[in-house]
């Protein structure tokens, strides 16, 4: 052949370069539909109904916002760094999605299976500091540069406890590749959420302030910093930005489900028992039900919408909706096909119910302030991961070495940890000695003031 | 094979273009972003070398940890009249000069030496995956140096938190 | 010695540490501990190694009679070179970081723990509103670990490393409070007195190791045996004599006793712990340390007997007339240090320690006990403004009065037994010692019941202001106070039947050279003991009498006698006597010299020496100006242009620093080059 | 650095900033500064050093307005200054002017006055809530908070047509009669409402986000609360137990029972927890009132032209904001000589820098939140 | 894999980059970045070698260098910082308190 390039070739090169044309190009619609998502719930949340116009239930609401955004003028403020404030949402960007390369959206589809998986995901995922700090820094303004080094100081102060929440659930896997540790889920017949809770629960609070969403938004807090590093950015630039922190969320989600919630295997599917009678391996009907019960359920919304063209877009999501669930339905008659379908749905099911997390927290909880928020991180999370990797680490050496049972071994390790967090909070909650200034840095009274 | 050197020629020339641009930049941060582009594109030689493990290694802690660390001391470092004054000293001609002429010597050196370097010596093939082989090296044979490190970092930690304080 | 030792015996070096560690605590972090924290710190260490005391003691119990001894050596500390000894032999001479348990170090390990944790209890409530808690507590634990190196010192250089710790402690407890004036002095007086006592323990320990080529305590015997030294050698009488120097400045013996009265400005807890129950007596724990040196010379035995008991009647008649509460228990302490000293004069060595062992818990009693008093009539040491406490502070009185009655020697209380004992010994050396220290004894029993009567009985003396505030101490200190009266008590069933002297027997068994004693018959034991049980019960009386019942006797008594008492009052004007004998002495030899230096050596000397000078200098001064500073300015002024390219690369610029290095490596790899072109 | 202490624009303007010092402009234009409050900041690093408030951004003279209009004409304007609590303005000028009249509304008016500013204080402080808990980060209470408020807002465009500018009273009393069925909706509001407090409470009160950014956030003590004259629940926040609608009762407050709710601390918390019973309160006294409502007039007898005698009157009612007082001056004439606002939430805004004072930047907002300041009434 | 002739031709490259860097620039900040820059030509060579011998030693160094790199980052930024609080400036040759 010419150049060289022979059918392993192909394999080996050609279908990851469609992978990844495929995440790229259908990502943005992704994020999209994300928001959408947060909106509808932001808004059932709230007593109220969310976008409904753009189409039946907003459902084409997020073309609107993305034509809205790229028509937009793009400004460039004038004594802005322009190559840094070019450049900085590209690298944003590009991170967010270079980050995908190793993320195995099922058995099938990964772009590259790693020897350092996870290494690389989170090298890379670092790397989109630098979108915010450079964006910051460029715009030239205090509204945004404060942002930026707020954001970089964050995610700097929380790699560590995530990263350190991750190791353990490397420990357990025992490996760095993503694919090898749904793997070692696989054959451990356990997710690692349950042998490893604190481990999840670290790394699912420093995955939230790592994508800077709220509580931990400090970096485009709207009410103080207007918002943050993006202040100055609009049009396509700001939607990079935005794109960014959807895929980011995308990516965190992506390893905390390959990591802790088992990847891509569907719920039980270890056990082989029966419940009432029936096998557990029913539970592989599901995708295919849900997508019919969308179905049918868009169907009832499309009868009742008024116009003829919301009817005909509802009608449309219907035949959607019924085409996937003849795919998953399908499917279940290959064997070959079956976990590669079928694993993609259940990893991005995940995803969902992971970002749904990231949801409710945004619109349930205040704001931290920054001085809590490193607090929280550098006194709280950070000492509560390295105590939990150490009890993780005991925890296994019981196991692997004394040969507990792996649940006894793991319920003590994690009983150590709780006993801590709890001593920790405690300690949090004691009177602050950082909250206040010392009295001679106290700025005097001024004139005005009456003593 | 060909893949290879390809690799090799444009990681190569994206390290010494952007090593050229961070020294000539007026701009302290265009520096630095041109310096994490060099350090990305020795990040792919490394991966060219098959040494995936240092290629992470190199993005996690250069790229994503000091380099940080510059950009936020140069936010900090209020640079504005930095920009307006003159970027080389007044030796530069001179010491430009005089480091090209090291950099040939070092040239004339290495190629004379000949037989005195031996670089010949059979190149692996492949090698295996080399994470886990660098984590037992590292732990085994070099555990001594590895605490060294460890309390180099220490050290140079609170050195730092020491003087970046408010009042020394 | 290094066999397989039990547990605690094998860490016996651990004892002095844990109240060093606390010290450490103190002097570093202390400052900014609370107090409780602080008391725990200091406490707890002491606890620990009383503890650990006990557990060796129990242990060392456990091993076969006659061999109870464990060494533990840490490691070498002065490994001197070799030299000639006085025989000519060279040895080697080696001083080592070890620890000695024998029986003898057993029992002081026990005083001094168990003392010393009582006594510290007691400071954190006597001490509780003082400030500089921590460091009082620091320089207890300080001294806690000084005392204990004495006592488990395994030679004589690491002893007197301890010797000289107590003694610093010493001076900085006494001047704890060193704002005050008297306090600091007594501070001071403590430190030089000490210091001349010290320098003749320390001729004595260069002594013996030129004399015996060794400062081991265990090796000081068989030497003694191996260089056949007679009994009554000048050198071994030399060195016994020093060694006795250094005791009597330590254990405040005449005529260096003058210090420890005035100690008495240290805190109570202070005086309980240094100068009455541990401290004061390494001495007697030296000499019999040292016994089998001092067994050799008969000389240096009598010395001490005579010291022992002039100092003991001689310290007992000035008690009988102080006024100040702690002042009567200071020469009362140096009387009974007499008393131990008299026991060792006279061969009787268990004895001697015996009584330092009970003497410690009645004495330490008594100190503390007094320091209860003060502490309750905030601050006064004065007894005749005191009286009639006894029903307004009932533990304190009932605690001292069991020390009182333990210390006048009624049976069958501690003081009883091991006066009874030396009583005995001195009888069977000499009938006349005996009687000084039958007299003695009866003074003791006279003194301390004045001290009782005037304090607790009679009619009370005590200020408007000071009698509201009148209380019974807190628990912290009242509970030491009890746990030293039981002891009181029964500390001296020990010694009945011989059972403390056969435990000791292995140390101060004669190595090898006579036993004196043996000389003297066998004494009417019974009868002394009626007639000193007699004796003190008469000197009860007679306080009785004097304070209770006809108080106007003691003031006809102090009319009529006149000049003997004004005497004894101002302490046979001893001070005044050193005053007039050392002190303006050395002032005059001062103000001589200064008169020699003023009008002879500056006047004629120098001030004619500079009139030449001036003369001589006016020529000079042309020379230096135009000739040698001329040189001088003509060889700066060279160096100067000497060093100007080299100052014009020195210009503090780091950048061209580092050209300079590039340059460097330019020529090593160009010489690389060339060698490797041109040379080939 | 002792001269960058001071407070005062030129100081600020002027100072040589170190290293770590900037100047922040938040506002006019910004977020959470409640409308065009602009507040320039010096920042150590996000701790304030110094703080300076511009206002007059809003300024539409409304004082001098009342000078070229009749009595009765006046009346619409005040709505306009604390917009969100229209109905507390309007029945502070009409007694106020009634006072100057030596006139008093009807027993009937006066009852439901009071309903009505009461219902308008929850309106108000339930706004206060939303955008308060919005400022802090949290988006959802807003939503709930103005769900109720749109019940009272449904009440009052009832009542007198108008949702937010109601003009609902006259001087003299009340220019409609109340329509039917009012008692039933305002007795089904309270009663639901007792539940719907409980919900903002649970979403916020012991929330541990929300007390770390309230507690001893922007303290502001006792003694410092009344040297610069502040009112309301601000000052109540800061222990000091001091109600108009106690101290000097004005519509039918002396009527009914209901307690003054005081913090300890001063801080944002305090006042959070305060205006939260404030609210409980005023349903209260809306169920004490609507029981019984007394029949009769409605309009005092006080003729179509107002001519005051000449003379002056300060009246002062117990607004959601704080004490809001009026002075006008007659001259016989049919139009105030002079008319001064005593607007509570211009007060309060002094204390604010007393508060922001070695805050953070993040504490600024909660502060600016706290005071609940609408800049309609700051700048008139 | 290519000859190591090649990676130490590439390392000597930025290394005399590296060097003009920091005997020429004036501010101190990229002096710093220089020296960065001279360490990873450093690390080249060894990951060049460690590839040539098959061996995973040189990388062990390499992490090493990049550690001794992050302290010497930290130091040198922290010293940096609290020279520009005393004196406002980052510029090498400005920094001239130690001639005498």
């Amino acid at each position: 052949m010419p150049f060289g390039i022979e059918f392993d070739d192909i394999r080996q090169y050609i279908a990851p370069v469609i992978y990844a044309l495929v995440i790229v190009a259908v990502l943005p619609l992704m994020a999209g539909y994300i928001v959408l998502l947060e909106r509808k719930v932001m808004a059932h949340m709230q007593a109220r109904m969310g976008p409904m116009r753009v189409g039946p239930h907003g459902l084409l609401q997020p073309i609107a916002d993305a034509v809205k955004l790229l028509l937009k003028e793009d400004i460039t403020p004038k004594n802005a760094d322009a190559l840094m404030f070019w450049l900085a949402p590209l690298l944003s960007v590009t991170m967010a999605l270079l980050a995908y390369a190793a993320l195995p959206f099922g058995p099938a589809f990964q772009i590259a299976d790693l020897d350092v998986g996870l290494l690389f995901i989170l090298a890379i995922s670092s790397l989109g500091i630098y979108g915010i700090v450079l964006g910051g820094w460029a715009s030239n303004s205090h509204y945004s540069l404060l942002g930026a080094l707020r954001s970089a100081a964050q995610l700097v102060s929380y790699e560590t406890a995530a990263g350190l929440a991750l190791v353990s659930g490397l420990l357990l896997g025992g490996t760095l590749s993503m694919k090898g540790l749904v793997e070692a889920q696989d054959s451990q017949g356990v997710w690692f959420i349950f042998v490893a809770p604190f481990s999840f629960f670290i790394y699912l609070i420093a995955s939230i302030a790592e994508t800077n969403r709220a509580p931990f938004d400090l970096p485009e807090a709207e009410s103080e910093l207007v918002a943050g590093y993006m202040t100055e950015y609009s049009g396509f630039r700001w939607s990079l930005y935005f794109l960014a922190e959807y895929a980011n969320m995308i990516v965190v989600s992506g390893i905390a489900v390959t990591l802790f919630l088992g990847g891509w295997m569907r719920p039980l599917s270890g056990v082989h028992a029966h419940i009432f009678g029936l096998p557990y391996e029913l539970l592989d009907l599901l995708p295919a039900l849900i997508f019919f019960g969308l179905a049918a359920w868009c169907t009832k919304l499309a009868l009742r919408q008024g116009e003829q063209i919301q009817k005909m877009v509802m009608f449309l999501f219907v035949g959607l909706f019924v085409v996937l669930g003849a795919a998953m339905a399908w499917s279940l008659t290959s064997t070959s096909l079956m976990p590669g379908i079928h694993g993609a749905f259940w990893f991005i099911v995940k995803v969902l119910v992971y970002l749904y997390g990231f949801l409710w927290f945004r619109f349930t909880f205040p704001r931290y302030r920054f001085d809590q928020l490193m607090k929280l991180g550098w006194q709280f999370l950070i000492p509560l991961a390295l105590v939990n990797l150490v009890m993780i680490g005991i925890g296994i050496v019981l196991a692997q070495q004394f040969l507990w049972p792996l649940s006894l071994a793991m319920i003590a390790a994690n009983v150590v940890t709780l006993i801590v967090a709890f001593w920790l909070v405690r300690q949090g909650d004691k009177p602050s000695i950082v909250v206040l200034p010392a009295e001679d840095e106290l700025p005097a009274a001024g004139p005005g003031e009456i003593r | 094979m060909m893949l290879d050197s390809i690799l090799f020629y444009f990681f190569a020339a994206l390290a010494v273009g952007s090593a050229i641009l961070m020294v000539t930049r007026r701009n302290a941060v265009h520096s630095a972003v041109f310096l994490i582009s060099t350090l990305l594109a020795i990040a792919g030689i490394f991966l060219q070398l098959q040494a995936e493990f240092l290629f992470v290694v190199q993005i996690i802690l250069y790229v994503g940890g000091i380099m940080v660390l510059f950009v936020f001391v140069i936010m900090l470092v209020n640079l504005d009249v930095a920009v307006r004054q003159m970027k080389f000293n007044r030796q530069s001609w001179v010491a430009g000069l005089l480091a090209l002429v090291l950099g040939g010597l070092a040239v004339v050196v290495y190629r004379s030496g000949g037989g005195a370097f031996n670089l010949m010596g059979a190149p692996a093939t492949t090698m295996p995956p080399n994470a886990e082989q660098v984590g037992t090296v590292l732990f085994q044979k070099y555990f001594l140096p590895f605490e060294i490190a460890s309390i180099l970092l220490l050290v140079a930690m609170i050195g730092a938190v020491v003087m970046a304080k408010r009042k020394i | 010695m290094n066999a397989v030792l039990p547990f605690f015996l094998d860490h016996i070096w651990l004892i002095p540490m844990f109240p060093l560690a606390g010290a450490a605590l103190m002097f570093f972090i202390g400052r900014r501990l609370s107090n409780a924290a602080a008391s725990a710190i200091c406490v707890g260490s002491v606890g620990v190694s009383f503890v650990f005391a006990l557990g060796a003691f129990f242990q060392l119990l456990g091993m076969p009679e006659g061999q109870r001894v464990a060494e533990k050596i840490l490691f070498e500390w002065v490994p001197a070179g070799p030299y000639h000894m006085t025989s000519g032999s060279v040895t080697s001479f080696v001083a080592d970081w070890g620890f000695l348990l024998d029986p003898l170090s057993a029992v002081m390990i026990l005083v001094v723990t168990g003392v010393g944790l009582l006594i510290h209890i007691y400071s954190t409530g006597y001490m509780a509103n003082e400030g500089g808690f921590y460091r009082f507590f620091g320089y207890l634990n300080l001294f806690m670990f000084s005392m204990l190196m004495l006592v488990l010192a395994n030679n004589l250089l690491l002893l007197f490393v301890g010797w000289e710790g107590v003694g610093t402690c010493s001076y900085l407890l006494i001047g704890f409070w060193f704002k005050k004036k008297a306090a600091s002095d007594a501070g001071k007086k403590a430190f030089i007195v000490n210091r001349v006592g010290d320098a003749g323990f320390l001729l004595g320990i260069f002594l013996t190791s030129a004399l015996l080529g060794t400062i081991r305590f265990t090796e000081i015997g068989p030497a003694l045996v191996t260089a056949h030294i007679a009994i009554g050698a000048p050198l071994i009488t030399a060195i016994a004599l020093l060694f006795f120097w250094g005791a009597t400045g330590k254990s405040a013996q005449i005529p260096l006793y003058v210090w420890l009265p005035d100690a008495m400005e240290g805190p109570t807890p202070v005086s309980a712990l240094i100068h009455a129950a541990t401290m004061v007596t390494a001495g007697v724990y030296m000499v019999t340390r040292s016994n089998a040196i001092f067994q050799l010379s008969p000389l240096a035995m009598s010395v001490v007997a005579i010291v022992g008991a002039a100092t003991a009647i001689f310290a007992a008649s000035i008690g009988v007339v102080q006024n100040d509460i702690k002042k009567v228990l200071a020469y009362s302490t140096i009387s009974q240090l007499g008393y131990m000293f008299l026991g060792c004069g006279v061969g009787a060595f268990t004895a001697g320690i015996f009584h330092l062992m009970t003497h410690a818990f009645f004495k330490g009693l008594l100190f503390l006990a007094a320091g209860s008093v003060i502490h309750a009539m905030s601050g006064e040491q004065d007894m005749t403004k005191m009286g009639a406490l006894a029903k307004k502070i009932p533990t304190t009185y009932r605690t001292m009065l069991v020390a009182t009655l333990a210390i006048a020697g009624i049976p069958p209380l501690a003081g009883f037994f091991s006066k009874d004992e030396i009583l005995e010994k001195a009888f069977e050396r000499s009938p006349a010692l005996w009687v000084v220290g039958w007299i003695t004894a009866g003074m003791t029993a006279f003194y301390m019941f004045r001290l009782l009567f005037m304090t607790f009985h009679g009619e009370s003396h005590v200020d408007h202001d000071v009698e509201h505030h009148i209380h019974e101490s807190p628990s912290a200190m009242t509970i030491p106070l009890t746990i030293l009266a039981v002891l009181s008590i029964i500390g001296g069933w020990i010694g009945i039947g011989g059972r403390f002297e056969k435990f000791l027997e292995p140390v101060t068994a004669s190595m090898g050279a006579p036993e004196i004693a043996a000389e003297a018959g066998k004494a009417p034991a019974l009868l002394l003991m009626a007639a000193s049980v007699l004796l003190a019960l008469g000197g009860i009386w007679l306080a009785w009498m004097l304070y209770i019942k006809r108080t106007d006797l003691a003031a006809a008594v102090r009319r009529n006698a006149g000049a003997l008492y004004d005497l004894v009052a101002h302490k046979y004007y001893i001070d005044e006597i050193y005053d007039a004998m050392f002190l303006n002495r050395s002032k005059d030899l001062g103000s001589s010299l200064g008169m020699f230096d003023a009008k002879i050596i500056d006047g004629l000397g120098v001030n004619g020496a500079a009139w030449l000078t001036r003369a001589i200098s006016l020529v000079s001064m042309w020379w230096d100006t135009w000739i040698v500073d001329g040189s001088v300015r003509l060889g700066a002024f060279l160096v100067e242009l000497a060093s100007f390219p080299i100052r014009l690369i020195q210009d503090g610029e780091m950048q061209e620093y580092m050209l300079i290095i590039v340059i460097g490596l330019i020529g090593f790899l160009g010489y690389t080059v060339y060698l490797l072109h041109w040379m080939r | 650095m002792d001269q960058t202490r001071n407070n005062s624009t030129a100081e600020i303007e002027t100072t040589v900033l170190g290293a770590d010092e900037i100047i922040l402009n938040m506002g006019p234009q910004h977020p959470s500064t409640h409308g065009v409050l602009r507040v320039k900041l010096k920042l150590d690093g996000e701790r304030v050093a110094a703080s300076e408030c511009i206002i007059g951004y809003l300024h539409r003279g409304v004082e001098k307005i009342a000078e070229h209009r009749s009595y009765q004409q006046f009346a619409p304007y005040v709505d306009r200054m604390d917009y969100v609590a229209a109905v507390s303005n309007g029945l502070g000028y009409c007694e106020a002017v009634e006072k100057l009249l030596g006139a008093e509304a009807p027993p009937r008016a006066r009852v439901v006055r009071t309903i009505l500013t009461e219902l308008q204080r929850i309106a108000s402080h339930l706004v206060w809530l939303g955008t308060h808990a919005l400022d802090i980060g949290a988006l959802t209470p807003l939503f709930y908070c103005f769900r109720e408020r749109e019940e009272i807002l449904k009440i009052f465009e009832k009542y007198c047509g108008a949702r937010l500018t109601t003009h609902a009273f006259r001087i003299g009393g009340l220019q409609y009669e109340t329509y039917d069925g009012f008692e039933e909706e305002v007795k089904r509001f309270c009663e639901d409402f007792s539940k719907r407090i409980e919900e903002y409470e649970t979403l916020l009160t012991e929330n541990r986000i929300w007390l770390g950014r309230t507690k001893g956030v922007g303290i502001l003590n006792a003694a410092d609360a009344i040297a610069l004259g502040v009112s309301g629940p601000v000052l109540r926040a800061s222990g000091v137990k001091w109600d108009i609608r106690k101290a000097a009762p004005y519509a039918a407050y002396d009527q009914y029972k209901f307690e003054i709710p005081v913090g300890k601390n001063g801080d944002t918390y305090d006042r959070y927890i305060v205006r939260m019973e404030e609210m409980r309160q005023s349903r209260l006294i809306c169920l004490q009132a609507i029981e019984n409502i007394p029949t009769g007039a409605i309009m005092a007898r006080i003729g179509k032209v107002l001519k005051p005698p000449p003379g002056e009157v300060y009246h002062a009612i117990e607004a959601p904001k704080g004490e809001l007082g009026y002075y006008i001056v007659s001259d016989g004439t049919t139009q105030p000589y002079r008319v001064r606002v005593r607007p509570p939430s211009f007060i309060n805004l002094q204390a604010f820098d007393k508060m922001a004072r070695g805050s953070l930047v993040a504490d600024v907002v909660a502060i600016i939140g706290t005071i609940d300041i609408v800049l309609g009434e700051v700048d008139r | 894999m290519l000859p190591v002739s090649h990676y130490i031709y590439l390392s000597l490259a930025l290394f005399i980059i590296g060097v003009i860097g920091v005997l020429t620039r004036r501010n101190v900040i990229i002096i710093l970045m220089s020296i960065e820059l001279i360490l990873n030509a450093v690390n080249i060579n060894l990951m060049a070698f460690s590839r040539m011998w098959g061996s995973v030693d040189g990388q062990i160094f390499a992490i090493f260098i990049i550690t001794d790199a992050a302290a010497e980052a930290a130091v040198g930024l922290g010293i940096i910082i609290a020279f520009f609080r005393n004196r406002p400036t980052v510029l090498a040759d400005e920094m001239d308190l130690l001639k005498w």
